[in-house]
């Protein structure tokens, strides 16, 4: 085994592995300060250990260069995050949710082993190099099998619909460092190596594959940004936009295939820097988010936001960081999201101009119109989380009694909130250098002009803080002398103290609710026994569907195979003969 | 002389097919068994080859005085002496195994070994009795006419050297014995040699 | 340099200008209703003396609150720097539509998140519904890009108002892409129908809602901010879709007649706003939301049109 | 040579418990004489490493890259399992479960079973298999019915009637495959290697006819489904350690006997579709084992069926036939006997401390037995293929095999059948290792530090084997490669 290992060393993966070091820096300092609420009851020795291997593992992946290495590093990540995930092992859900992730992630494994298996039979090798050689010759038979396998099998670890069943599972399962590695660092990886196979070794695919993942993509967009807006669990809400964002990603890598296909290689490569762009901020904010999400439930023992409240006063820097990680992931600037978001709609944008087929540009179109809608409900939902969470009153006494955080969750908070604003100021450095690299990849010489144009939003920023200051000292010199005068929130006349007279989670995106809860499986119960209560409650649909009616088929197939091992032995004995006939027939008959 | 033991061969497989005393069983399997020794012995004779005046001894010592003591031992201790529930009862046996035999001869009417034949028919009464009987003594008789059947077949077919043969032959034995003593164990631990009781594995 | 002393100077220029068009709306609307209505200055003058008053701050509110006023002015503020007024040209100028169009978001984040700051029952209501309309909104602003895009290949606006300045006849494409912008934005600054930017009742509050517990100079900042968020939107509108008279030399005469183009046009736009707010009444928040699924088929309809015809 | 000092020692080490009174000694000796019998098989391997076979009295010896993986399996697991054994019977004798002669009968017939999977693939004629495949049925049966009770009795009595009938057929099978050699010289035509030389046989119709009888008689002791059905009780009420060593080695020699007619009739010209055989069984096997893993409620069972799965896979990858696939299923072969013979001695372990083979009256494993608790997890993560471990290479292999050759069918199945057991197994074991019912205290067990050095015997192999893979390892199993496949 040792000789496989041997490192791959282009762009590509430097810049996952870039990825993926840049996120682990903060959250090993979080963790550090993270891992105390664990000791009483676990060994944090054994989350350390797994942690390292963990992020050992991914950039194993990243770096490899054979097939074998690559499923090898790629096995261990899930294993390892496995165990990771089902850390708390004392809850029963949480086994539950990680036994359902692991079988996940091994569909997604074997899919992989098959579709390499297939790249060896038509290459012959297990050497990305040699494969690499190979790529023009791949007919395009070939081509849709290998897309089919990539797809579902680094899909169902990427979390696109209607693979994505684990990812509200597993989330919020896992401690809330894992996650933040898990949902910024994992999926990455995931998607790494569907661009490595699709962009690097198949080079063109059929205008239908890339139809087919900008479909998906949006789909898993919309679906999944829809049920996050309805959960009032943080950690929850947080796993679905991890999918969405998975899905936008997804949607302009297909975006980008459909383009090459059309040979339009300038605009694929913008698509494709997008996509690549929106992996590594999408890493940072995520991940800060969730340890956010981690903080608080460091602090007051919930996840449930309709608990807290009020917490920006005890959790003065987790809510700053937590702001932020918003105004990222709904994509305001000068935050890093939106950088990548304007060049994922601008990829749609220019797409539609330039394809020549009436329905691929509906097709774009609608997808774009969809996206446009997923980043608003984005907004929507992160708005939620944050205002609910850290905005307003105490509802419970958990909300109020907190426990004080540890400085270096802080410090690790701090820096991916640092980065956020960085990347997202200085984007149009990064976006060159990303560019370069797709220019590179996609064979495109010279300038590419749909890289021009990009350092407004430096402009834009600077303006906004010379603005921002001016106004801030001009309110400064107008306050002087005036009375400021602190009190209780105004409640028409009625006594304002009473947290419950708030907006909750629910009630907070109850019209989106009203429109978009069917594809949530939402439902309202009002009682009336006793107090008026309302209980609400959602479902993943594609997950009461799809899932549970393929468990009903083998657990009746099951049922059916279990009786051949019972019965009496004179049964069994037939069944040797039965058998000896049945071959003995078969081999006269065909051999 | 050799169509002579084949047809007693022949008679008591398809009279143990269907009976129900145990002890008539035992008494069929012996005459069977006897029948296959001396068919041994005689072919020894015919073609002056030591291997199968040892077999055949062998056989004879074995399947027609040990086998039989330690099943009549065990019957007598057991106090059972008749296969009471049969799955399939004695009248579709018959018929069962005469349409088996049947379709053996008509399948191998080719080949002009009469061995071969018989010793397929063996297969068939002996599979027949482990599969349509529920005693567990009666599963063992029913091996003891399959390996009957094997030790036909050898005779028609190989010419292995003495050593292999008289290994086969002696775990035949062996087997059987083993059968025996689990039978008693059984015995001891159910109150009873019927197979029904076996239902406690599951899941 | 004299261009960008000169796009500068028109920014300053809708900043200062943007209460007297706002007085100007107040105006015709209650010319249109058969009464005096206040003086078109009025609302500098509210906002002056909102300026000179003290404020109270509720004790929950966090650094939301003491930030978000400022930082919504800056950002409304910044966003006049990336518009044409009356004077545009091919030339190198900040005007990314992707930009002025998301720094709005700079706004409606703050906004939302003061209205649930001062854990207020209406702060909460109005964020909640402003976030929901807000949402809906948001395919229509896609799409008001993707169809300027495709007329003009150009995401800049000032290039975007140059192109367009030299069409004179319109297609149905066109047109069907202003109406739809138009109800956008109307969405986008809480006017009716969605929302009813002149009461304070509980019930059909939005915008309003979620400044309720603002005060003194803050209010002030976010009231001057949601104005001259309202008169940049009407100016992409104008220059955009109908930047006919616009100046696209650099001469006095061009430049006069560009002013009067601009002024005449916003005029009406107002005017629009005006009958639009005394004929309809705010419609509940869902039939509301109904008009933007209507919307987007409509642009669907639009872009299928300039392919196909 | 060799075979005389490994005859001495076996000899010697069946009379022993015979013999002597003390049943510590006995354990020793039979420690050390698998020791010993294990540096005999190192020193084989270094000698047909070349690639020669080795042959000793007149060819009816005849070592093989092939035997020799057979070999290595059955004597490095007979240490594992004779260490654990010295334990085991100390302990049942200590809480009076059996009496000290069963204990030397336990040695006696131990030792007998190891002897005769010996000889099973030290031998060159194709009769004496059998007796040696009949030989360990005899010597198992008891063992099965170790424990004299209701379950492992009726266990014991499927297994004899079963795998009786089975060998039985596989003899008739074998005596119509020598008999359709009579055109060749009489004291040749039981000889494997003379066989295999010779692709000519008087009818290739009466081969047909046996290879099939061979496959499905000889495939029951193989414990290839639908004639499994004695597997699963005799696996779960076998003492452990004769558990580890049945399911480990006994399978696989089963397989590898098939395997030798496989190559013999694979060379007569028109009937290398006897593939399919394997193919199909295999495909079966994995499908009713797969299935069956997901509802068992007792957990030495759920290892038994698993073990029928592993025979499906190697099956399906011996018939396969590509140089991968069959290199897949030989190094399967090995990481199986050693992974699965680590699972059921912590079964065991598991059995002893909770006297309970039931799934759900155990939780919380880490916490009572952490020790057994990690090999468990561990051997769960083997032997359902995972990374590094080797069995994920063996598994990889048999795969690109079925792609390779355009069986896709049957890449779809087998993928799905891996997924099952891997979601049945996680599912108990998961359950058992980490499950914690709220209000209930969970106290360490001091038998957890027992007998854990097999166990860390068998890792440490695996491991070893997944390092040095590319190795003395992979020579040896591509040697045997050569063989199936040439």
């Amino acid at each position: 085994m040792l000789h496989l290992i041997n490192f791959q060393k282009d762009w590509l993966s430097l810049y996952f592995v870039f990825i993926i070091i840049l996120i682990f820096i903060p959250v090993a300092i979080y963790t550090k300060g993270y891992i105390m609420e664990y000791k009483k009851h676990y060994s944090a020795n054994y989350m350390l250990g797994l942690i390292g291997l963990f992020v050992a593992s991914m950039i194993g992946v990243v770096v490899s260069n054979n097939v074998i290495s690559f499923l090898v590093f790629w096995e261990l990540m899930s294993i390892t995050s496995f165990f990771l995930v089902i850390y708390e092992y004392m809850h029963k859900e949480n086994l539950k949710a990680g036994i359902f992730y692991f079988v996940m992630t091994h569909i997604s494994g074997l899919f992989l082993m098959i579709m390499f298996a297939f790249l060896y039979k038509y290459t012959g090798s297990f050497d990305f190099s040699e494969i690499l050689k190979f790529s023009a010759d791949f007919s395009s038979k070939q081509k849709y099998i290998i897309f089919i396998l990539a797809l579902v099998g680094f899909g169902a670890k990427m979390g696109i619909v209607p693979l994505h069943a684990w990812l509200p599972k597993a989330h919020p399962t896992a401690p809330s460092n894992v996650s933040a590695l898990m949902s910024g660092v994992m999926l990455k990886v995931a998607l790494y190596g569907f661009i490595r196979v699709i962009f690097i070794f198949l080079g063109s695919t059929p205008l239908i594959c890339g139809v087919i993942v900008l479909i998906i993509g949006t789909v898993t967009a919309i679906f999944s940004i829809l049920n996050a807006l309805l959960q009032n669990n943080i950690k929850k809400l947080l796993a679905y936009s991890s999918a969405e964002n998975i899905g936008l990603i997804f949607a302009a890598l297909g975006i980008s295939m459909i383009l090459i296909n059309y040979n339009l290689l300038m605009l694929a490569s913008l698509a494709l820097t997008a996509a690549l762009l929106h992996c590594l901020n999408h890493a940072i904010f995520k991940s800060l988010l969730f340890l956010n999400a981690g903080s608080v439930l460091y602090a007051t023992g919930t996840k449930n936001m309709n608990e807290l409240g009020g917490l920006h006063k005890s959790m003065e820097v987790t809510a700053i960081c937590t702001f932020i990680g918003t105004c990222a992931i709904s994509a305001v600037p000068p935050f890093n999201g939106f950088a990548s978001e304007i060049l994922i709609l601008r990829s749609f944008i220019e797409a539609i101009t330039m394809v020549s087929n009436i329905w691929i540009i509906i097709l774009i179109f609608s997808c774009g119109i969809i996206v446009a809608l997923t980043s608003g409900a984005a907004f929507y939902a992160t708005a939620k989380s944050f205002g609910i969470t850290f905005l307003g009153k105490p509802r419970t006494k958990k909300a109020e009694h907190v426990k004080a955080i540890p400085i270096s969750m802080n410090i690790g908070q701090g820096i991916l909130a640092m980065l956020a604003i960085v990347t997202g100021v200085f984007s149009p450095f990064i976006i060159s250098k990303i560019s370069y690299y797709t220019n590179n990849l996609l064979d495109i010489s010279g300038k590419n002009p749909s890289f021009e144009n990009e350092t407004e939003i430096i402009i834009f920023t600077m303006i906004l803080i010379i603005i921002t200051f001016i106004l801030y000292m001009f309110n400064r010199v107008n306050s002087i002398n005036k009375k400021q005068e602190i009190n209780d929130t105004w409640a028409c006349g009625y006594s304002s103290d009473k947290p419950y007279i708030q907006y909750t989670g629910s009630g907070f995106v109850q019209p989106a609710a009203k429109i978009f809860g069917t594809i949530a499986n939402y439902n309202k119960k009002v009682n009336f026994k006793k107090n008026i209560s309302i209980s609400q409650t959602t479902s993943d649909i594609v997950e009461d569907y799809l899932y549970k009616s393929s468990l009903k088929v083998v657990n009746y197939l099951t049922t059916k195979i279990l009786k051949i091992n019972y019965g009496k032995i004179q049964l069994h004995i037939l069944y040797i003969f039965i058998s000896l006939i049945t071959a003995l027939v078969l081999v006269l008959k065909f051999v | 002389m050799i169509e002579a033991l084949l047809t007693i061969i022949l008679i008591s497989s398809i009279f143990m097919s269907g009976v129900r005393r145990i002890k008539l069983i035992t008494a069929g399997f012996i005459f069977q068994s006897a029948a296959i020794g001396l068919i041994v012995l005689k072919l020894g004779y015919e073609t002056g080859k030591v291997d199968y005046y040892i077999l055949g001894i062998l056989t004879i010592v074995t399947k027609v005085i040990i086998i039989p003591l330690i099943i009549n031992k065990s019957v007598k201790k057991l106090k059972i002496n008749r296969e009471m529930e049969l799955i399939v009862n004695g009248f579709v046996s018959y018929i069962i195994t005469g349409i088996g035999i049947m379709i053996a001869f008509g399948l191998l009417n080719k080949s002009q070994d009469n061995f071969l034949k018989t010793g397929i028919a063996l297969f068939i009464i002996g599979v027949l009795l482990m599969v349509a009987r529920k005693k567990a003594i009666t599963q063992m008789i029913g091996f003891l006419i399959f390996e009957n059947g094997i030790v036909l077949f050898e005779t028609s077919l190989s010419k292995m050297s003495l050593v292999i043969e008289a290994g086969i032959v002696f775990e035949g034995l062996m087997l059987a014995l083993i059968m025996g003593i689990m039978i008693f164990h059984i015995n001891r631990t159910f109150d009873s040699i019927n197979t029904d009781f076996f239902e406690n594995l599951k899941e | 340099m004299k261009y960008n002393l000169f796009y500068f100077f028109q920014s300053i220029l809708i900043i200062v200008l943007s209460p007297l068009f706002i007085g100007i709306l107040k105006k015709m609307k209650a010319t249109l209703r058969g009464y005096m209505g206040s003086s078109i200055v009025q609302p500098y003058y509210d906002l002056s003396k909102l300026l000179k008053k003290g404020k109270v701050i509720s004790n929950r509110s966090s650094f939301i609150t003491t930030i978000g006023p400022i930082v919504i002015l800056a950002a409304a503020i910044t966003t006049t720097f990336f518009i044409p007024v009356f004077y545009t040209s091919m030339g190198k100028t900040i005007g990314n539509l992707f930009i002025l169009m998301f720094a709005f978001g700079i706004v409606k984040i703050f906004t939302v998140l003061i209205g649930l700051d001062s854990s207020s029952t209406f702060g909460g209501m109005g964020a909640s519904r402003e976030s929901f309309i807000s949402m809906m909104a948001e395919p229509l602003i896609f799409f008001l890009i993707i169809f300027l895009y495709i007329e003009t290949k150009d995401f800049n606006v000032f290039h975007i108002s140059f192109i367009n300045s030299k069409i004179v006849h319109y297609d149905t494409a066109h047109l069907i892409a202003m109406v739809t912008f138009s109800v956008g934005i109307l969405a986008e600054n809480a006017r009716i129908p969605f929302d009813n930017p002149e009461t304070h009742l509980e019930l059909t509050m939005m915008h309003e809602a979620m400044i309720l517990d603002l005060s003194g100079s803050d209010l002030a900042y976010v009231e001057l901010s949601s104005y001259i968020k309202l008169i940049v939107y009407l100016i992409v509108l104008i220059n955009c879709f109908v930047p006919i008279g616009i100046a696209t030399t650099f001469t006095a005469l061009s430049l006069f007649i560009g002013f009067i183009a601009f002024i005449f046009k916003l005029l009406f736009c107002l005017l629009g706003i005006a009958i639009i707010e005394t004929t309809l009444a705010k419609s509940r928040l869902f039939r509301g939301a109904e008009l933007f699924p209507a919307m987007i088929s409509l642009g669907i309809v639009a872009i299928t049109l300039i392919y196909i015809l | 040579m060799y075979i005389i000092v490994l005859g001495i020692l076996f000899l010697f080490m069946i009379v022993t418990p015979l013999i002597l009174k003390n049943l510590k000694i006995t354990g020793f000796v039979t420690i050390f004489g698998a020791v010993l019998v294990l540096g005999i098989v190192f020193k084989i391997i270094t000698l047909v490493s070349g690639g020669n076979p080795l042959s000793y009295f007149n060819e009816f010896f005849y070592i093989d890259s092939l035997s020799v993986v057979q070999l290595l399996i059955t004597a490095s697991i007979n240490i594992i399992v004779s260490i654990y054994s010295y334990k085991y019977i100390g302990n049942e004798i200590k809480e009076k479960i059996i009496s000290n002669r069963r204990g030397k009968f336990y040695y006696f017939l131990f030792n007998f079973f190891v002897l005769f999977m010996m000889f099973i693939a030290l031998t060159n004629n194709i009769v004496a298999m059998w007796i040696g495949l009949e030989g360990t049925t005899l010597t198992t049966a008891f063992l099965i019915g170790f424990n004299i009770n209701k379950n492992s009795l009726e266990s014991a009595w499927k297994y004899i009637i079963i795998c009786s009938i089975g060998i039985g057929i596989g003899l008739i099978g074998i005596l119509i495959f020598v008999n359709a050699y009579s055109n060749q010289d009489g004291s040749d035509v039981l000889k494997w290697s003379h066989l295999v030389k010779n692709s000519n046989p008087q009818s290739t119709y009466a081969i047909k006819i046996a290879f099939t009888l061979i496959f499905v008689g000889i495939g029951t002791k193989a414990g290839l489904a639908p004639m499994h059905t004695w597997l699963p009780d005799a696996h779960s009420e076998a003492p452990s350690p004769v558990s580890a060593m049945m399911s480990g080695v006994l399978l696989n020699l089963a397989l590898y006997v098939i395997l030798r007619f496989y190559i013999i009739t694979k060379h007569i010209p028109g009937l290398q579709n006897t593939k399919w055989l394997f193919i199909i069984f295999g495909c079966v096997s994995l499908i009713i084992s797969s299935f069956s893993i997901l509802r068992q409620l007792n957990y030495k069972r759920m290892l038994a069926f698993s073990s029928v799965e592993n025979m499906g896979i190697i099956a399906l990858g011996l018939g396969v036939g590509s140089r991968i696939a069959v290199f897949g299923a030989l190094l399967h072969s090995l990481v199986h006997a050693f992974g699965k013979s680590m699972l059921f001695l912590t079964a065991g372990n598991i059995l002893s401390a909770y006297k309970t083979k039931r799934i759900d009256k155990i939780n919380s494993l880490i916490k009572t037995m952490p020790i057994n608790a990690v090999f468990l997890i561990l051997g769960m993560l083997v032997i359902t293929g995972a990374p590094p471990f080797p069995a994920f290479f063996s598994e990889y292999y048999i795969i690109v095999g079925t792609v390779e050759t355009g069986n896709y069918i049957i890449t779809a199945l087998y993928s799905f059948c891996l997924l099952l057991v891997f979601a049945g197994f996680l599912r108990v074991f998961i359950k058992i290792v980490f499950n914690t019912e709220p209000g209930v205290k969970y106290a360490k067990m001091e038998v957890d530090k027992e007998n854990t050095l097999p166990l860390a015997l068998c890792f440490v192999s695996i491991i070893i084997m997944s390092l040095f893979m590319n190795g003395y390892l992979s020579n040896m199993i591509n040697n045997a490669v050569s063989i199936i496949c040439d």
